[in-house]
Formats: structure tokens, sequence, C-alpha cells
């Protein structure tokens, strides 16, 4: 026909599309943030939860949030980054690795509610860990594994065969190689993975409820004693996260502010991630060039 | 002399290196195998009970709309027929990734083949946010605006598979998008070229060439957007109506098997009838995405193998 | 850096390995952290109904201010959990808006039931249905699907959308019983929580659900059967008929911690004060009783 | 097409004291063979170039050299250094391409400075000394004639560089291991002719101290620079010669038939 219409055409589409996504996205975000920025005060943040006397904060919520995710990232992450490597660079191409990649496919495409309950059984009953943020974290790292182990078998593939055999023709064993030039090339990658896995942690309530717990008892900041049990580093308390409060709170709470606290949970949440994204790019973008040496 | 023989015949560091390196990748994949193997079986081992040990007749249970776990039908066998979740399940997912992807498709397009730099560096960070917001704030969103909005429209409540497609809508574009956008990233910079120079304009070869070579990644995309879509269960549960009827069309209440999962699980005791039932609806979930799985990987092989030729 | 990347790689997987399974080693002596002795200290885990879990945690911080080497960790979960948690032993207390006798898995014999607060449930319609009040019999048939639209019961012509709760949860036990009479309901939208069904019920036209008393406000409309209103008074003499226990359970006996604390749970100083806030109603207040079976006798 | 009897074949043997000697070497990917029966020798300090069409199999038997095929075929046969066999799979391959270094076709440098492109391996392999490595990458950038127009900029990205200057500093990264024996499998092929012609001049100044094994398929440059030539056509050997006697006085058809063009 004519080629150039259709590509006219075709383009125009394109444009309507991403215009509409926008729109979409501009207005979730504009809803979320519209809603909750007005209730977002310094003693909001700053504050403990009320049970049902409004004026209550997120303190502890957020600071769970942040934990839980940087102990999900200390477990998942090694054993991602192992897997990985494994993926791109041992894996032969037969059944077994088939097997293994099916199987982490599964993985990720669990319900979340499965794996709270799953993790509540093994972590929490079984193992005796209680409801505490090492369960939490570790039901978590179920979800991450999968994404981030993707992520990073993608983000090492991605990386130009030259360059290992550059590093092994200087005699340098594979492992060397993988871990100190074909990983801090891939890095950028392998960061956005992070990132994006890092948001699906944070927004996670549902695996959280039954491992993670939904209480968030009084901490002290200043005890920095991790096997103390008023410490807030203690990763064998429980502890509710961002997510999970937002939850309990428009589900059963009868908090009198339960909508602004809601409301104000979600615009933190979203602002913690959009800073979170940010310096995550910020600093992959400052160790790509230190490490490569581009200026 | 002597010396650069023995070293050639001895293990050096390298070696060592290479080991360690071995068994820490080997550890760490054996891990992801052993934790996958152990919530299979512990799913599994939970989800059969209902018919090895409750004696419910399998066939029954995925064939029958009628599901009331805690009490006897006349002929004294317990009421679990999981068929309205099964197909409220299969409909809201595939609704769902059948609207997600033209859209995710065009946005990944966008971003890698019209305005790979402008484009993408404005929407990765938005698409990257919108993974992040919990599902509860989805399923509030979609219990304020989306269900009302249907009801406006199409009357009745306004809760049902309708609602719960258009809100997984929202939540798999961005895991399809940014999967996509990868996958459009990994088509080598000269088949573009080399289609470009033959004339082509430039839909044809974002159509002929891009989308067709990349078309497993694509549906690899997809799948794991129908993955989400699958598990998700707060935000679903409340904008589908969770009432377990088999769905009339798609503004009527219904039921998905994570709904259901989320809703009655704390309400049951382990190991009664009603909780294990509860845990064979699982089973069919796992079930379920094990065959999607394996229908991308069948998708994807030929999709090779098409390329090859 | 990246040496020391892989190091610690290492050292953190090897640890996580073995904090496995040193605590799969500890799990066979699980008893010593959930139901710790001596007198004035030890651990207290108390799991199970989302209802209660508000009262019980501020309970549990107000008593810890004074008994400060008792901890007390609460958690949701739901009755159910809560009931064959702590027939299992792994928690202390289980936590139900439930009768242990009316679930289905659950020994009651061997748990100590310890009545902590009543909850009363009312009908709530949505408000511009126009109805204010209903016959008991209207109400079950709404509830059984023979009543169909508001304008039977004397409202506006509008499709009746009912919301029931979740299958196996205290509340639709509660009302079902003191309303159905052993009847079904019909199939309908289920939602377990009281947030949710709230929500739906103040923005879905025509819709009818029930909320515990706490969750009534003015965004949904309160309905009075047979005229009587659904009040806390009303509640303590049974002339409004839906209410229930809320049940703190331990296996057995209650001993020291946990009796300790039980014993806080029915003080005046939670009764009179805690109680009433959460929007529940002192078990004190109660002039009637009620059994697992519901026969409602005068104290 | 014409057919050329693959045992009909002229390789010498070299009165001299070999660098690196193959007896046998066969390879094949799966079920396809892609070396025969290979047997050269390779003397000391020279300059040795594998000739040859497309396919033929001349990469293929040079990576066999370092090794560099052990994941993708398999390799049969004794490989020669220092009386060591290093196909042995006993043998301790990375140090074998240490002494054995390679350059590939396409220049792949670190994505990092020029510095720890060359000092990296170094590091690696147990050198700590700052003044040595500082000397290495001097001598090193000076042999690969690379010095002069980097040496302002040496903790500058290696990727800023030029194609050419990237394939010069790949050289250099190789011989600061201070290899007895240099891989180049078709080294300048990517390249415009004043980067080629500067490789081949710092491939002749390297041949004091090491001996190198090219690959290539510009026959004058072979001519040029090496002194012995290898013809390989479909995985067999079919002439090996000093250099000027294969391109005056080819002994055997296939080889005069690919210098003069006449082929295929």
């Amino acid at each position: 026909m004519h080629p150039k219409r259709t590509d006219k055409i075709a383009t125009g589409i394109i444009f309507c599309i991403v215009a509409t996504v926008v729109l979409i996205l501009a207005f979730l975000l504009g809803y979320i943030l519209m809603n909750g920025v007005p209730d977002i005060t310094w003693h909001f943040l700053t504050s403990q939860a009320q049970s049902f006397s409004a004026g209550g904060g997120i303190r502890d919520q957020l600071f769970n949030s942040l934990y839980l995710l940087i102990l999900t990232l200390i477990i998942s992450f090694p054993i991602a980054m192992g897997a990985g490597i494994y993926l791109a660079e041992y894996a032969k191409d037969n059944w077994i690795t088939d097997i293994i990649r099916t199987s982490i496919e599964v993985l990720s495409s669990l319900p979340s509610v499965v794996v709270g309950l799953f993790g509540y059984l093994l972590l929490v009953n079984q193992l005796n860990f209680g409801f505490s943020i090492l369960s939490g974290a570790i039901a978590l790292t179920f979800f991450n594994l999968p994404l981030l182990t993707r992520n990073i078998e993608e983000s090492l593939n991605s990386v130009p065969d030259l360059q290992k055999e550059a590093g092994t023709s200087l005699g340098l064993s594979d492992w060397k190689t993988i871990t100190k030039i074909i990983i801090p090339e891939a890095l950028p990658g392998i960061l956005t993975g992070v990132i994006l896995s890092s948001g699906r942690v944070f927004g996670e309530a549902a695996a959280l409820i039954y491992t993670a717990g939904q209480s968030a008892p009084t901490v002290s900041y200043t005890n920095w004693n991790i096997f103390s049990s008023s410490s807030f580093l203690n990763p064998m308390r429980p502890a509710e996260t961002l997510a999970v409060h937002i939850w309990k709170v428009n589900t059963e709470a009868v908090t009198p502010d339960a909508a602004a606290i809601s409301a104000g949970s979600s615009a933190v949440l979203i602002i913690v991630i959009l800073l979170f994204n940010l310096s995550a790019r910020f600093i992959g973008n400052r160790i790509y060039k230190k490490m490569t040496a581009a200026k | 002399m002597d010396d650069i023989q023995r070293k050639l015949q001895q293990n050096s560091k390298a070696t060592r290196e290479d080991r360690l390196g071995k068994v820490i990748c080997y550890t760490c994949i054996g891990f992801i195998i052993l934790l996958v193997a152990c919530i299979l079986y512990f799913i599994a081992s939970k989800g059969i009970a209902t018919f090895t040990k409750d004696h419910v007749n399998v066939w029954q249970f995925l064939t029958t709309s009628n599901w009331e776990p805690g009490n006897l039908d006349s002929k004294g066998h317990p009421m679990v027929g999981a068929l309205p979740m099964i197909v409220t399940s299969f409909s809201v997912t595939l609704l769902a990734a059948l609207v997600a992807t033209p859209f995710a498709l065009g946005v990944a397009i966008f971003m890698t083949e019209i305005s790979a730099k402008k484009g993408a560096k404005m929407l990765q960070p938005v698409i990257e946010l919108l993974v992040g917001i919990p599902s509860v704030v989805y399923g509030f969103i979609g219990l304020s605006l989306i269900v009302p909005f249907i009801r406006g429209i199409f009357g009745g409540t306004g809760f049902g598979i309708l609602s719960g497609t258009l809100v997984l809508f929202v939540m798999v574009l961005p895991t399809i998008t940014s999967l996509t956008v990868d996958s459009l990233k990994a088509v080598p910079m000269h088949y573009r070229q080399a289609s470009l120079a033959l004339g082509a304009t430039r839909w044809q070869t974002i159509y002929k060439v891009i989308l067709r070579s990349a078309t497993p990644g694509i549906l690899t995309a997809i799948i794991f957007g129908m993955a989400r879509a699958f598990g998700e269960a707060l935000a679903v549960q409340m904008v589908i109506g969770n009432a377990i009827l088999m769905p009339k069309n798609l503004v009527s209440p219904a039921s998905t098997l994570t709904s259901k999962l989320t809703t009655d699980i704390g309400n049951t005791v382990m190991g009664t009838l009603p909780n294990d039932a509860l845990w064979s609806l699982a089973l069919i979930l796992l079930l379920m995405s094990l065959v999607f799985n394996m229908i991308v990987r069948f998708l994807g092989k030929r999709g090779n193998i098409k390329n090859a030729s | 850096m990246k040496k020391k990347n892989i190091i610690s790689a290492i050292v953190l997987f090897g640890a996580f390995i073995a904090v496995l399974a040193g605590c799969s080693s500890n799990s066979s002596s699980k008893s010593s952290s959930s139901s710790s002795d001596s007198s004035a200290s030890g651990k207290i885990t108390a799991v199970g109904s989302t209802a209660l879990q508000p009262l019980v945690e501020k309970a549990a911080s107000n008593f810890q201010k004074d008994n400060s080497k008792i901890s007390i960790t609460v958690q949701g979960g739901g009755s159910g959990t809560g009931l064959s948690q702590v027939q299992d032993g792994s928690v202390a207390i289980g936590n139900s808006d439930i009768f242990a006798e009316a679930k289905d898995g659950i020994d009651a014999k061997k748990l100590v039931d310890h009545k902590v607060a009543v909850v009363g449930m009312a009908p709530v319609v949505n408000k511009e249905t126009g109805v204010k009040n209903l016959t008991m019999a209207q109400l079950k048939d709404i509830f059984t699907g023979k009543i169909k639209n508001w304008k039977e019961v004397g409202g506006k012509d509008q499709e009746i959308t009912v919301v029931n709760r979740a299958e196996g949860s205290g509340t639709r036990a509660t009302f079902e019983s003191a309303v159905l009479g052993g009847e079904k309901a019909v199939k309908s939208q289920e939602q377990d929580s009281n947030g949710t069904v709230q929500k739906i019920v103040s923005s879905t036209p025509g819709a009818i659900s029930y909320l515990a008393f706490s969750y009534l406000n003015d965004k949904v409309q309160a309905v009075s059967i047979n005229d009587v209103k659904p009040t806390d008074k009303n509640v303590e003499t049974n002339d409004w008929p839906i209410w229930s226990y809320e049940h703190m359970y331990t296996k057995g006996d209650a001993k020291d911690a946990s009796a300790k604390f039980l014993k806080y749970m029915d003080s005046s100083a939670v009764q009179k004060e805690l109680v009433g806030k959460m929007g529940y109603i002192s078990i004190h207040d109660m002039k009637v009783q009620k059994d697992a079976k519901g026969n409602v006798s005068n104290k | 097409m014409k057919t050329y009897d693959f045992n009909d074949n002229y390789i010498i043997d070299i009165d001299a004291e070999n660098a690196i000697e193959t007896d046998n070497v066969q390879v094949s990917y799966g079920k396809n063979q892609a070396i025969f029966d290979t047997s050269l020798e390779f003397p000391r300090f020279k300059i040795i170039s594998l000739i040859g069409a497309s396919g033929s199999g001349k990469s293929t038997y040079l990576r066999c050299l370092n090794r560099m095929n052990d994941k993708i075929a398999t390799v049969t046969g004794k490989i020669m250094y220092r009386n060591v066999d290093i196909n042995d799979p006993k043998t301790n391959v990375y140090e074998v391409r240490k002494h054995i270094g390679m350059v590939f076709q396409r220049p792949n440098p670190f994505a990092k400075s020029i510095r720890e492109n060359i000092q990296f391996a170094l590091k690696e392999n147990g050198i700590h000394d700052k003044n040595e490595l500082e000397e290495r990458l001097e001598l090193s950038l000076q042999d690969a004639a690379l010095w002069e127009e980097v040496k302002d900029e040496l903790d500058t990205s290696a990727l800023a560089l030029s194609g050419g200057q990237q394939q010069r500093l790949c050289i250099a990264r190789s011989i600061a291991m201070k290899p007895d024996i240099l891989l180049l499998d078709e080294p300048a092929s990517a390249l415009d002719p004043i980067s080629t012609s500067k490789i081949e001049d710092t491939v002749q100044l390297l041949s004091k101290n090491l001996t190198v094994i090219i690959v290539t398929h510009n026959m004058q440059q072979a001519s040029r620079i090496s002194d012995y030539t290898a013809f390989f056509h479909m995985g067999h050997i079919i002439e090996y010669n000093e250099t000027r006697k294969i391109f005056t006085n080819p002994k055997i058809k296939a080889t005069e038939d690919y210098i003069s063009g006449d082929f295929g």
C-alpha cells in the first residue's frame, strides 16, 4: 500500500498510546500525591502511630520499610548475583538449565499471599523466627530472587563476549574476569534491576502480613545493640511496614483520621521510592564512572 | 625455565578462584532450586490433602460451581467447586494482559525506537515508580474511582471482572513495558540500520524486523505481567466483588482464586477441609502459572526457529 | 571494593545458612520463647483476630509500662489462625472473635476462654436507600435473597446489593446465628474487613451489610431492627440481639506472665478506658451472657 | 569451485629452537570437524603468519595455542610449549595464557582507564610494586607505539580512544604481561591503513623479544612482516614454508591459486 502513510499512522497511534499511558500515570501519581501531600507534616513523619486517637504518625513504619528493604537486599542480592552469574556464564544449554529457568519463573509468579503463608509456616512457626523483620526479609527474598536473578543475567549477557575473551586471554581466571570486568560493566543494568525490585519490596503487603507482622512495637532509636529486643536494629522484632500499615489502616482501623493517614502514607511511600530511585541512579552513574574512568 | 614448567603443571591462585567461583554460583542456584522445590512440595502436599484426606473428587472440584467448604450437600459430600474462581482468574488475567500489551508495546517502541533519548529518560523513572505503588493503594484507587466509574457506565454494582481488569491493567503495565524495552534494546543495532538502508520506513523496520526478532522477549514480558496479574491479591480483592458465582458478564461480582484465598485463609483452621480447599486453590494457581510458563517457552522456541530460518 | 563485595556475599550467605540451620535445631524446643515462665518476666505472643488486635496492642503497651520484664507481641492473622496457633502451643494467647466451639478443627476443651470485650453489630445500608428500620423477618429475607428490591421494605425502587462477610469470620457467624436462624445466606459479595465493607456500603447504591458498632459513622446508615436502635445499652440487655464476645484463648489455664496480662485485660483500667475507646462494650457492663450455642441468659 | 587434494601438502621442518609446536591437533565443534591433523613448529623470535580463506580454520587453530577454545570446541592432540603439553586438561590454563598472550580481531579494551587496562592484569598476577607497575605501563605503551599519544591522559577511559589506538592498547596490555608468544587474530582487519602500518611496525619491533603468530587476510601484510607463512585450506594445513618462498615459489597448486587470487 502506502508504506509512508502506514508509517505516519503507526507513529500517530504510538504517540496516542504513549500519551494515554502518560496521562494515566500522571493522573495516578497526581491523585496519590494531591491526596496525601497535605497530610504530610514533620509530626506525621516523626511520631508513633496511634490506634484509636487521631494524630498518629508513621515513624516506625517508615523505618521498618527501609530496614526491611535493606535486609532483603542483603540476603537476596548475593544469591541472585551467584545465580545470575551461573545462568549467564556457566549454564549449558540443556534440559537442566531449562528446569532451572522454569523454576525461577514459577517462583516469580507465585501469588504473594501464598509466599506469605509459606513463610509463615516455615519461618515463623517451624524455624521459630516469630513474626520478625528477618522472617519478612526472607519471605520477600522469595519474590526478589527471580526478578533480580533474571535482571542480573540479562545485564551480564549484554556485556560483549569480547570483554570476557580479553580477560581470559590475559591469564585471569573466569571468576576474576566476571567479577572485575564484566560485572562493573553490567553495573548500571544491575542497579536498574535492584531499583525495580526494591520498588516491589517496598510496596509489598500481602506477604508481610503473615511474616513481618502487623504491629510496630515501640523501639528505641538510640539503642544500637542489635540483640536487644528494644533496639531498632534488632531483626527479630515484629515490624509493620508502611504498605502493611496502609492496608491495616484501611481495613480494620478505627482511627478517626484513617483516611488521612492512608493518603499521607501512600504519598510518603511514593516519595521515598522516588528518592530512592533518583539516588540509586545517581550513585550507579558515579560508580560506573569511577570504575570505567569515563568522564 | 624449570620454574615455568612447574607452574604450568600446578594449580595456581586462578584455579582456586575459579573453583571457588563455581562453588558460589552453584550454591546460589542450588539454593534457589531448593527453595522452589520446598514451596512446590509444601503447596502440593497441602493442596492435595483435599483430595486424598478429605476425599473430594478432583473433577468435581474443577468443574462444579458450588463453594461452601463448611457445609455438606444433600449426599453428604463437601461442596467445593472451584470453577467460578478458575474462570474468573483466567478471564481477569487474560483480559488484563490483552489490554496492557498494546499499551506496553507502544510505550516500549516509543522509548527504544522513536524517542530513545528524551522519551526513555522521561518515562523510565515514572514506570519504575509505578512498580512501587503498593497493591493496597491500587486497590483503594480502584475502589474509589474505577468501581463507581464502571457503575456509572454499565450499571450494576461496578464490582466485577471489568474493574479487576482495569486495575490489573495499570499494575502489569510497568512490568510488561520494562521487560519489553529490555528485549527491544537487545535487538542489534545493525538490524535496524540494514532495514532502513534497504529503504524500509521506520514503521516497517519496527514491525517487520524489530518486533519479529524481539518476539520471544516480548512474550516473556507478557507472561511476567500475567504472572503478576495472576498472583495479585489485595488489589483485585477490593474491586472484584468476591462473590463465588459464575461470572455472567464483565460487570457482575465474581471472585478470583487469590481473592478467595486472601479473604478466607485467616478464618480457617489449619488441617480442616475449608483450609485444605483453599490450599487446593493455591495449587491450581501454581499449576496454572506452570502451564503459562510452558506455553511461553513453546512460543519462544518457535519464535527463535522462525527468526533463524 | 568488588573483592569485599564477594567476600561479604559469601560470609552473608554462610551466615544465612547457619542461621537457618541453627534455628531449625531450636525449633524442637520452641515452647521456651512463647509460654515462658518465671513470675513477672517472659515473652507473650498473642495472635489472631484483626478486630481485636488494636485493643490488645494498646493494652499491652500500657501493661508493659508497669511490667518492663514482660514483652508482649500482638499480631493479626485472623481468628482461625489464632485458634489453631494457640491449640498447637506455638503462641501463648489466641485472639478470636468466635467461640472455639464453633470452629471446625479446634478442640475447645483444651482451651480456656477469656472474654475481654463485647462487640455489637448493626446492619448498615447505603444512605440513599431511604431505609432506617427493618423488621427481623425483613432482614432475614434480604440476606437469604427473598427480598430483592428496597421498595418491598419501604425504600426507593432500587435493587438490593448484599455485601456479606467472609465465610468463617466471627462477624458473619454472629450475624447469621442472630438473624438467619439456620437458613443459608444468598450468594453474594463477600468482604473480610470492616473498613472495606464500610467503604463499599457507603459508595454502592442499594448496598446492605453489617458492621461492628465502632465502624458506624455518618457515611453509612445504621438500621434499627424492630425499632430497637443499635446502641451499647441495648446490647447490654440483649434487646439488640446481634453481638458477640471477643475472646482471648489460652491452652489450659493461663500461667505466669500470660495470667498477669489477662488479669490486666479484665481490670477496670482496660475495661473502663480502652474498651470504650475502641468502640467495644465492656464485659463488666453486660447484664446477660451468651454461650457458645447462642443461648442467652441473665447474668 | 576447484577441489584440491588435502593430502598434497608441503610442510617444512624448521631447524631452530621452537617456541611452540603442535602435534596432530584436531578441533571439532560438536560433530563438525574444523581442523584436521595439524602439526606445525613455530621457531622462537620469529613472526609466523597464518593465511587462508574465511572459514579455513586459521583462527580456530590460533585460538588452540592458548586454549581459548576450551569451552566451545573439542581439541585433541598435543601442543608442546617448553616441553609441557599445554593441551593436557591438567595443565594450568591460566599460566599458559600468561605466557601466550592474545590480541583479537576487534579491539576490546576494558571499560577502565588506560592505566588500569594495562595494570589490571598485572596487579591480579601479584605485581604490586608501584615503580614496576609504572615502568611496565610505560614500556608496553612505548612498544605498542602508543605512549606518545596517551601519556598525558593515562587516567581517562580507554573507550575514548580511536579504534586503532584501542587495538594498540590491547597489544600493549598483552605485552605488559611479558609473554613468550603473542597470538594476533587479524589485529588490523578493522583498522584504517595508517593504524595498520603502525601495528605492523609494532609487531616487527616485538619479534626481537618474542614469537608472534599472526592470522591475517591480507597477503601483502603477511609477506611484509612475517618470516614464515602457513597456508590453511578447509581445516587442513596445505603449505608451511619461509614467507619469501611461499609467495615467490609455492610448492602446492592450492597455495599458488590462493596467492594469485585465482581461488575458490
